[in-house]
């Protein structure tokens, strides 16, 4: 498969999760990627494996396109024993260090100085990883921002921040909770290289991102890449949404699976049948995860007290 | 109850007592701020500041960054300049983030100054576990009681939540105002009229002559639920006492139960350990010259889960105070 | 006193403990870090990092920004990956400013990653009073007993502080490691062999037959000089338990001390409200299963000025020790 | 007396209160202005009364400036009742809000965000006060400073950020602490108007910030101003110095004091007998205040319990 198939795999994959998921009620609630693939799916697509994610609450899309088996990560999602960790993180702290994903924290903002100090281990091992962490642009008003990038950009750590600005923290537009526009800017006083790019366009992102990284593997200090994207649900499934209703039709028509499969039809790559199939053995593979998941036993109860000390 | 509540009360939510205290004070004091995240016309993550953006405008109710020091340390820089500012942090877990502008500066600046300074500010936060895992569920009210300066209060109750956040929107110091995610949609009574309930006292919710229950918060209600089962399943009559105020906390009316009763058995939802219940005890046994039989209840001793399986084993219920009592009293 | 000490024993400062601790753990895991302000060629505010730099170089000790939750978060991501780090936090006070990165990820990264993840960082710090004022002086240690993963150290003498620390560098998950302002110019024998302590046991630093008196970190200190007065003064044979360990709490040692005095006064330098000796006293009560004679010793509830006669009066001091062991017993 | 000479002899006030000082050993110890006094001074000259004033912890020379009682701060920085704080704040704690004097405070960035909201308060009081806050190159690696810009620069506070520069915080250069240079670069992400000014020319400072003030009155927003200058004694007087004496020589040869002195000289303003008088005169004023605090009380204990609640 050609990687531009395979990263619109990816991202149909991450879709087709949290479709089947948003069917269903018995796990609480989800803060959903859909609208936002292309992001972690473009990003992962220029990481290597020995490389480390870190990203914020919203990962189910980063999970997925870091490549994490999706069974389980729907059986973590449905706090099953056979989930990712056991079940014990749920939503929003996924992890699984050893397939290069550290993990996600749902506290905003939370995961930046982790990803610094992660960059300086991976630096430190001198074995040419680098670590990659996403965050929104809600985390952007927080002091933790400033202290990573000054310490990473001192330091010269091996760290992309990658910044998915999808518009908004809950119910706030970014224009009312950062100062800064575009957000990149606030790489600069710190010499970072920067971009701000559309990141509804999965090849966009893994080209931009594989460029910043090549800077970074060459000693080049950290990154800053903003990422323009669009969250097509609200923010979490348990949240109103406050969009009217003309607003979430323009974003929905941004869609970046439909947009990166006009491309490949487009270029005679991929034609709606091939398309088709891929969507469907994507959503059959789900439903088999889902299936697992559902025969799968949630944790003993006595797991309360494991793994605490 | 009250005089005022006798004199006409109305049902609703403990989130539109909330809004309603607010805004009625908001109204007697031109100067006073709502900030936080998402409180604007969104209206808060339960909708306990609906109405404020609609009714007192952009000026007062302001949005605010994903910034818990900043708004904070905002609030407090308002509040030493005469403006009295309510600070909402979404959960408690990001109450840690914002501890130096109200601990190290705060809670001081009274004494540091010499009496130069007061800082009106009202934290009002959200405690507990509800679903949403290991950094969204925690308690530390704890941590602030021991606080010098700092004024604790955790209603139970949406009459109470009303009173009490009067309260802490009168005080000249600064207030830690505590409720939890599973109070909002719980509904009950409240006072028509201005209600201000006093800083400080506790209130006995159930009475009962074996043993004396003190809880605060929503976990409350999960000690009147044990306590009806103990009625029910042993013939205990548990007294059960509502805190209210945890720093400046009223051991007079917990020492008065439990001369009474004889025994007192704590629930809480934080650690145990450096908890509200041992602090209690103790002061029980400086108050009474002994120590009284005493258990306390609570949380396992690990991060809670979102996972509803472990989040339950983690939590204390009914069934587990209903055994803590039937031991003590064994 | 333990073999290695019997082998041969140096006296050296406890500052200079520290940072042979340090030293000699870092020779023995290339990997560990030491991350601070001014630890480098300063050599940290009390001198206790003094040579780690000029011997293992900027690489492995780094001075770092003004920028405590940076400093604790980028240690924790590190040692997430396995460099286990040692942050200092100049002083306690300022930990407020670092709960985030310490409590909300590292204190549950192993529960919630399901064992995936373990996070083996030391946050040194300083706590206590010795005229620095409001914002330099307090100790949180009671806070971070209550959070479920946290190890919790706090030596007292140069001994302890070698022994514990090298510990400490060899657990394999967060720990929070005490000193004390007033500890560092202390001078003490200390094995001169390589020497672990157990964390989690507490140890008798003086025999006793009527009272028990525990207590920990420059405190312990107090505790020895009220024992020694209550002696002379009033015939009262104290025995002092130093804590060594607040999490866990070695309360195996303290409960076998009480039942033999029947009486414990505990003694701390921290806020007594949700402190470490209410919590001794109700784990006593536990175990015992009935609350011995129990009185706690703790500063005032107030801010600790910087001013010598009320920082004076604010503290608690032998007198104040002798006095409440003096009541107790009466 | 014209205005020069007004701020050449406030700071020849605080150059000799800190004189006196260390020639004392009974107040534990201090952080001293020495060498930083044409920040503070250039600054409050260009303040209005009913204007805040913040400072970090090195706070004689703000306090000082701002026009607070010799007697008291010297009171107070001896522990004697009769302080501008009865004697609780001490060093680093210093305030007199009815004085323009909202306070120092020794967490080092804490004042910032304080600052922001005591803007806010004179915003909304809208008789065109401003807040002005003095802190160092150290704080600046603080994320609090970040959060304080971007909430001041969206809400157009009337806020100057004073970046006193002296090149280190405590033993730790800024080039080492900080990875943007210059310091005031920090505010361009948020459209904030700054500027990086000698910090030794206490006429230079008094321009610059009148200057970004008229902007700030004008409802224009924050800014930042970053004045570089040089530390004459060591951290605390309780702390080692690690310059080398050639460093500290060089510095010391930029003291403010000599330097208006010498221009106001060249100007015909001020002749060596006339500043020799100007010395004398304050030499004695302070003199009289330490003896005032000399023979005042120390607080009572029992106000050890006072004003907590
Ligand atoms: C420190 C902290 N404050 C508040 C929250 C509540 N919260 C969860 S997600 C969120 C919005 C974050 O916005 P953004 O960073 O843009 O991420 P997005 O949700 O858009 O992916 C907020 C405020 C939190 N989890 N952590
Ligand atoms: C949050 C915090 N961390 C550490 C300290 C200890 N400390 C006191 S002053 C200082 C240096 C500050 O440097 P800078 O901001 O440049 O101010 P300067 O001392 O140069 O005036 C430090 C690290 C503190 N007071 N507060
Ligand atoms: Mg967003
Ligand atoms: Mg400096």
């Amino acid at each position: 498969m050609i990687e531009p198939i395979a990263r619109l795999r990816r991202m149909v994959l991450i879709r087709t999760v949290e479709a089947q998921l948003m069917a269903r009620r018995d796990h609480g609630f989800q803060l959903y990627s859909t609208g936002e693939e292309a992001v972690a799916v473009g990003l992962c697509a220029a990481l290597s494996p020995t490389d480390q994610l870190l990203s914020s609450g919203r990962a189910i899309g980063p999970a997925l396109a870091r490549g994490l088996d999706p069974a389980a990560v729907i059986a973590e999602l449905l706090g099953k024993a056979s989930g990712v960790n056991r079940g014990k993180a749920g939503r929003g702290h996924l992890a699984q260090p050893e397939a290069g994903f550290l993990g996600a924290h749902t506290v905003v903002a939370g995961n930046l100085t982790l990803a610094a100090g992660a960059a300086l281990a991976c630096q430190r091992a001198g074995e040419g990883a680098i670590v990659a962490v996403i965050f929104g642009d809600g985390a952007c008003g927080a002091g933790a921002l400033h202290e990573t990038m000054n310490i990473a950009a001192l330091w010269r750590l091996p760290l992309l921040l990658v910044c998915d600005n999808n518009g908004l923290s809950v119910s706030t537009p970014v224009a009312r909770s950062m100062a800064a526009s575009p957000l990149a800017t606030l790489a600069a006083p710190f010499g970072m290289a920067s971009a701000t790019i559309d990141g509804m366009d999965v090849e966009r992102v893994h080209t931009a991102a594989a460029g910043l990284i090549a800077g970074i593997r060459a000693g080049g200090g950290p990154a800053f890449l903003e990422c323009r994207s669009e969250r097509l649900t609200p923010h979490s499934s348990a949240t109103r949404d406050t969009r009217a209703a003309p607003d979430l039709a323009a974003a929905r028509a941004r869609c970046p699976i439909a947009r990166a499969a006009a491309r490949l039809a487009g270029e005679g790559a991929l034609d709606a049948a091939a398309f088709a199939a891929l969507e469907q053995a994507v959503s059959a593979e789900v439903a088999r995860g889902f299936a697992l998941a559902d025969a799968a036993p949630y944790p003993d109860p006595a797991e309360a007290l494991s793994d605490v000390g | 109850m009250s005089a005022e509540a006798a004199a006409g009360t109305a049902r609703i939510f403990f989130r539109e007592a909330i809004a309603r205290a607010l805004a009625e004070e908001m109204a007697r004091d031109p100067r006073l701020l709502v900030l936080g995240q998402d409180v604007g016309a969104f209206g808060g993550s339960y909708k306990e500041f609906t109405g404020l953006h609609a009714r007192f405008g952009d000026d007062r109710v302001r949005d605010m960054p994903v910034a818990e020091a900043g708004m904070v340390g905002v609030g407090v820089g308002a509040a030493a300049l005469g403006h009295r500012t309510l600070v909402s942090i979404t959960y408690m877990d990001f109450l840690m983030l914002a501890l130096d502008p109200l601990v190290n500066y705060a809670a001081k600046a009274r004494f540091k100054t010499g009496g130069r300074l007061r800082v009106p500010i009202v934290v009002k936060t959200t405690a507990g576990a509800k679903g949403q895992g290991v950094a969204h569920s925690q308690c530390i009210e704890a941590w602030m009681m021991g606080v010098p300066g700092l004024t604790v209060l955790a209603p139970s109750t949406p009459a109470d939540a009303y009173g009490l956040l009067k309260a802490a929107l009168r005080h000249d110091g600064p207030v830690v105002f505590i409720d939890h995610k599973r109070l909002f949609p719980k509904s009950g009574e409240v006072p028509l009229a201005d209600h201000v309930l006093p800083i400080g006292a506790a209130c006995v919710v159930r009475a009962g002559t074996d043993v004396t229950v003190t809880s605060h918060g929503y976990m409350v209600h999960i000690a009147l639920e044990a306590a009806e089962r103990l009625q029910a399943e042993a013939g205990i009559s548990a007294e059960v006492i509502d805190l209210r105020s945890l720093a400046p906390l009223d051991t007079g009316t917990i020492a008065a139960s439990v001369a009474r009763t004889g025994a007192i058995v704590t629930l809480e939802e934080g650690q145990l350990t450096c908890g509200v219940g041992s602090e209690i005890c103790f002061r029980l046994g400086e108050i009474m010259g002994r120590m009284p039989r005493a258990a306390r209840v609570g949380p396992l001793a690990a991060p809670v889960s979102s996972n509803p399986v472990l989040e339950g084993e983690c939590l204390p219920d009914a069934a587990r105070l209903v055994a803590a009592v039937r031991k003590l009293l064994e």
